[in-house]
């Protein structure tokens, strides 16, 4: 019993003695100032597309495999070059950046963009027809003054962030 | 110039001057708002973040409370159908003044010379514990008067919390009356000169402490508003300003009682000279309070039922030992 | 014509009253006090309808910590002002949901977030799902499945941007 | 439902208690309890609020569009959904991968399978009321999503498996990276989360002896994952009826003898110390060669294949839009990190199947809220859940 009660006793300081050690040390935050600063993903992030309109063959694959049903094909002509195909339109109302448009287009028309953080006002902007899939998609920055981070992952403090 | 120098007086009078501004209405509004603050940040750093930021950037999110109020200020206020309107609407301001009543006998030092009580009683620590004791009573009534079954469980769990706590508390300040022979908290503060309470008689301070803090609902006691199973206990139904004036009693309950615990084990207001001994008794207030806003970073929640158990078979045990440690005490004195 | 003919006689009266109305609605230091108290205290209320909640979650724990922002996940909808309508919503949910948004008090606000929840995105022929545009007004967009939290933060910020707008 | 629970409405000692879905313990869920004083006197959980019909739209979709559909049903587990459909998937095609690509697929179910434990450590964590222990898995998941992410492309969802392989190869310098971070991991696990909580009075009043699931129950029920094993069952179905990479995988079965809350919890903590151990292992031992089938190399198109040889990013044959698995009846049984998950495939030999059924670990545990909280004290109630570790949208799929 009285082993007991000392032994709670000790595992309770432990509890706060190592909540005031992370209280006192510094440094150990692992936070993103996310609008101050901007994470640059990896290469190869899923993120929005971009299509290369010059390079696409209309073959069509990439709205057959879309889980989604969010890619359709539309007539297009270009207004410098009047060409004409059947490009697609990304609708982000549907689509679950899966990446397997991009990775069965044969021709590469479609990349990667990396741009992840979108957010809308209005519905309709998330419908991207060709003339803006070709583009790209724009997206400000969300407040002046933000720079740009990259990410790196520490044995001691998990992640850390190192200007870019 | 005589105008000024009356509306002067008046205010630095120490029955306006205590509940008015300090430790009163005032210096709690300054306090609740930097200690919600506080309780935030510490949590945040403690968890590897930073916590409320760009409310005032440059001062690293102090005005986020003012812009709850704020926010709070501007809603709707729902009062459901099923509830008893008036007493629903009336227990939540008559909880907050009750809260503040002990107040008036709690010394708290002196300030530019004024003696900073607004009632001198010989008995302030009967008085103190009596009024503190009326505030659960209206959480209790908020919980029925909300007609709704999570509340209603909230305020039942009060209830049974309110026994298991209040008799160690009463207990334990007993002991301290035994030990300094008086029931003046004035006096007994006066009689800390040489030595606190605390070193005396550190089983009272442990028992008192533990009480304040499950009496308050800080963790790992916050068992009554304990959000994973009763949503917000008594406060469930309650919306915009009346929750903000809720959310506000239990930190106000833990500014009195922090500065009656102060008074009682840590020598009050000594020992600093006499004109601005007041801000050593902050000092010590602010370092109990932040103590017991950290504790929630550290802690789960008690259950029910393992509160009560520590409530009477360890602090009502404790308070005992301090009642007998205390007349052991006089006794060898003698 | 009767507004000129009164013109000639007071002048323009009608314009004059109609600015100051416009003044104490829309340009008082009050209103904007209101805004500003109200953006950074965003609190969402713990309403979880489907799988994007994970991130939601992950928004506010420490990598991305939105609570910088003042948005703090809270209990219930009486002391809340924000609905995240995290993901897919069944036909079972949407009625819990309209009735949580109808327990909020104004103003209050929705996020819809992930594909799922503007227009049911993989499950675009689920039999089960409906959007949330039929159920709640929504203020901010966020397409993913799921989002990332940065988006979940920018939607949030985008809010608050809003509503000190006056919206 | 509502004559059950009207039955006993002259009983005025009891109240009825509805929990959720606008609860913050509920989760995706509703719970209908009676409470007689502080006691479940009866507890039924009433599932399917966030039921998307996955089974039924699988029938309307090919092949290859279902890999990303069955992951929504637990996108916190992914790749564990991901591995059991594309191994049912390849067992009606009749391919095996390559021995990279099987130990590719095992590298990210591990991590998935810690990033997993850890999401169910924070929830069990912020159900008892401790907001740091809700902060710290949370943000230790962090560097093993970005590893997932670095290898995969996506933070959750990530759609990596795809008939015959995996879609991307290792980027560089990628073994650094993951050894950092396990042992960051690792130390943070082994020291300051016993510290702040598991060793804690608060938590080990909260969590021992409650909820205490007998190890005849546990197998009466048919209870899977880490809660049957912390009723002292030692069953894995990675040592079972071992998958992908794990014959080749020296391994523990992790498990505990006591069976209640707390020994849930500290099975899920051995279990990350021994997915640790096999991330360890398959970085040392990483097979060379190609990480698709040959049979699919051959039919991208020349610039994807360049592609492949030059970054190790697969493109997809054009093939995966019209695959016709020959009919048949295939079942694949895996070891997600909620307990095991079953695929059960019926194909005509159409460009859709014909039936998809999938037996998810939640669905299978869900029966343990009637059994563990009638009976408990109302604040048992989000002890025993946090404990369960249980995620509605994967039960009611």
């Amino acid at each position: 019993m009285i082993i007991k009660i000392i032994n709670n006793f000790y595992h309770h300081i432990r509890a706060i003695l190592i909540g005031l050690k992370y209280l006192l040390s510094p440094g150990i935050r692992i936070t993103l100032k996310y609008p101050d600063e901007l994470p640059i993903l990896p290469e190869n992030y899923r993120g929005m597309l971009k299509l290369n309109n010059e390079l696409c063959i209309s073959c069509g694959l990439c709205s057959q495999i879309c889980p989604a049903g969010a890619i359709n094909l539309k007539l297009f002509e270009h207004e410098q070059t009047k060409q004409v195909g059947r490009h697609p339109e990304v609708d982000y109302k549907r689509c679950i950046f899966c990446g397997f448009c991009i990775d069965i287009c044969p021709s590469k028309a479609l990349e990667l963009t990396r741009i992840h953080d979108a957010a809308f006002y209005v519905e309709d902007e998330l419908y991207y027809e060709v003339n803006r899939l070709i583009i790209g998609p724009k997206i400000d920055p969300p407040c002046m003054r933000s720079k740009y981070v990259i990410s790196e992952i520490d044995e001691v403090r998990g992640i850390v962030y190192r200007n870019a | 110039m005589e105008i000024v120098d009356l509306i002067l007086n008046i205010l630095l009078h120490p029955s306006i001057f205590v509940p008015l501004i300090f430790p009163g209405f005032i210096t709690i509004l300054i306090i609740i708002i930097l200690l919600i603050w506080a309780e935030r940040k510490v949590a945040a750093k403690i968890q590897m973040r930073i916590g409320p930021l760009y409310v005032t950037r440059r001062f690293g999110g102090i005005l986020q409370l003012l812009a709850d109020l704020l926010r709070y200020m501007f809603a709707e206020v729902i009062t459901s159908k099923d509830s008893d309107k008036f007493i629903f609407i009336a227990s939540p301001i008559v909880a907050l003044t009750a809260t503040l009543l002990p107040l008036a006998v709690i010394p708290a030092g002196s300030l530019l010379g004024i003696e900073l009580i607004a009632l001198r009683t010989n008995i302030s620590l009967l008085a103190a514990l009596a009024l503190s004791s009326l505030t659960p009573i209206f959480i209790i009534i908020m919980g029925w008067a909300s007609n709704n079954k999570f509340a209603l469980m909230g305020s039942l769990r009060e209830g049974h919390l309110m026994i298991s706590y209040e008799v160690p508390l009463y207990l334990s300040a007993l002991s301290v009356a035994i030990l300094h022979g008086s029931l003046d908290i004035v006096d007994i503060v006066n009689n800390q000169q040489r030595v606190w309470t605390v070193l005396i008689n550190p089983f009272a301070a442990f028992s008192f402490f533990i009480s304040v803090i499950m009496s308050t609902s800080r963790f790992p006691f916050e068992i009554t508003e304990s959000d994973s199973e009763l949503v917000a206990g008594p406060y469930t139904e309650y919306s915009s300003i009346l929750y903000g004036l809720v959310m506000g009693v239990p930190y106000m309950r833990l500014y009195v009682f922090t500065l009656l615990f102060v008074d009682l084990f840590l020598g009050g207001w000594y020992p600093l000279i006499d004109g601005f001994s007041s801000i050593t008794l902050i000092i010590k207030v602010l370092i109990i309070l932040l103590f017991s806003v950290f504790l929630r970073s550290v802690y789960p929640r008690y259950r029910l039922d393992q509160a009560i158990r520590i409530g009477w078979h360890i602090l009502f045990t404790l308070s005992l030992i301090s009642i007998t440690l205390s007349l052991l005490i006089i006794g060898w004195v003698m | 014509m009767r507004v000129k003919e009164e013109q000639s006689l007071t002048g323009n009266i009608y314009n004059f009253v109609r600015k100051i109305v416009l003044w104490i609605i829309f340009k008082t230091p009050l209103k904007r006090l209101r805004n500003w108290g109200i953006s950074y205290s965003l609190w969402p209320v713990h309403l979880t309808t489907a799988c994007c909640g994970c991130e939601f979650g992950a928004s506010s724990a420490p990598r991305f910590d939105a609570e910088r922002t003042g948005y703090l996940p809270f209990v219930g909808p009486r002391q809340t002002n924000l609905i995240v309508i995290e993901g897919s919503l069944s036909k079972k949910m949407a009625n819990a949901v309209r009735l949580t948004y109808e327990q909020m008090p104004n103003p209050k606000y929705v996020i819809a977030l992930g594909a799922c929840a503007i227009d049911l995105g993989i499950f675009y022929d689920s039999y089960n799902l409906v959007r949330v545009d039929e159920v709640v007004p929504v203020d901010v967009y966020v397409p993913g499945c799921p989002p990332r939290p940065e988006a979940i933060i920018r939607s949030v910020v985008m809010l608050q941007r809003k509503i000190r707008r006056g919206g | 439902m509502k004559t059950s629970l009207s039955k006993q409405q002259d009983n005025r000692k009891e109240i009825e208690l509805f929990i959720g879905p606008q609860h913050p313990a509920s989760g995706h869920m509703r719970f209908i309890g009676r409470v007689d004083g502080d006691i479940f006197t009866n507890f039924i959980p009433d599932p399917g609020w966030v039921h998307r019909g996955i089974e039924k739209i699988a029938e309307n979709r090919k092949w290859i569009q279902i890999i990303p559909l069955v992951e929504r049903a637990a996108i916190l587990d992914a790749a564990n959904m991901n591995i059991g459909y594309v191994i049912a998937l390849e067992k009606l095609l009749d391919i095996e991968p390559p021995p990279r690509a099987q130990y590719l697929r095992t590298l990210l179910c591990e991590i998935n399978r810690i990033t997993s434990h850890l999401y169910g450590f924070g929830i069990a964590g912020i159900m008892i009321g401790s907001s740091t222990f809700y902060m710290w898995p949370f943000a230790d998941r962090e560097p093993l999503i970005d590893i997932a992410q670095l290898i995969t492309g996506a933070r959750l969802t990530y759609s990596y498996m795809i008939p015959g392989g995996v879609r991307r190869d290792l980027p560089q310098g990628f073994k650094e990276k993951a050894l950092k971070a396990l042992k960051y991991i690792e130390r943070r696990l082994n020291n300051d989360y016993f510290r702040i909580f598991f060793d804690n009075p608060v938590t080990k009043a909260r969590y021992q002896e409650v909820g205490v699931l007998k190890r005849d129950d546990a197998i009466r029920l048919g209870i899977v994952g880490p809660n049957l094993r912390a009723s002292n069952v030692k069953y894995d179905v990675r040592k079972v009826e071992p998958y992908a990479a794990y014959p080749e995988l020296e391994f523990d079965i992790a498990y505990e003898k006591e069976g209640d809350c707390y020994a849930r919890l500290l099975v899920r903590v051995e279990e990350i110390r021994q997915s640790i151990k096999i991330i360890r292992q398959i970085l040392d031992a990483l097979p060379q060669g190609p990480i698709i089938h040959k049979k699919y190399e051959k039919l991208v198109s020349l610039r994807k294949l360049e592609e492949y040889q030059k970054t190790g990013i697969f493109g997809l044959p054009a093939i995966f839009t019209v695959l016709r698995p020959p009919a048949g009846e295939v079942i694949s049984r895996v070891e997600a990190a909620r307990g095991e998950l079953i695929f059960h495939i019926i194909s005509t030999g159409e460009l859709r199947p014909y039936r998809l059924r999938m037996v998810t670990p939640s669905f299978r545990n869900i029966v343990l809220f009637r059994e563990l909280i009638s009976g408990a004290r109302v604040m048992d109630f989000p002890a025993i859940y946090g404990s369960i570790d249980y995620f509605p949208p994967e039960s009611d799929r």
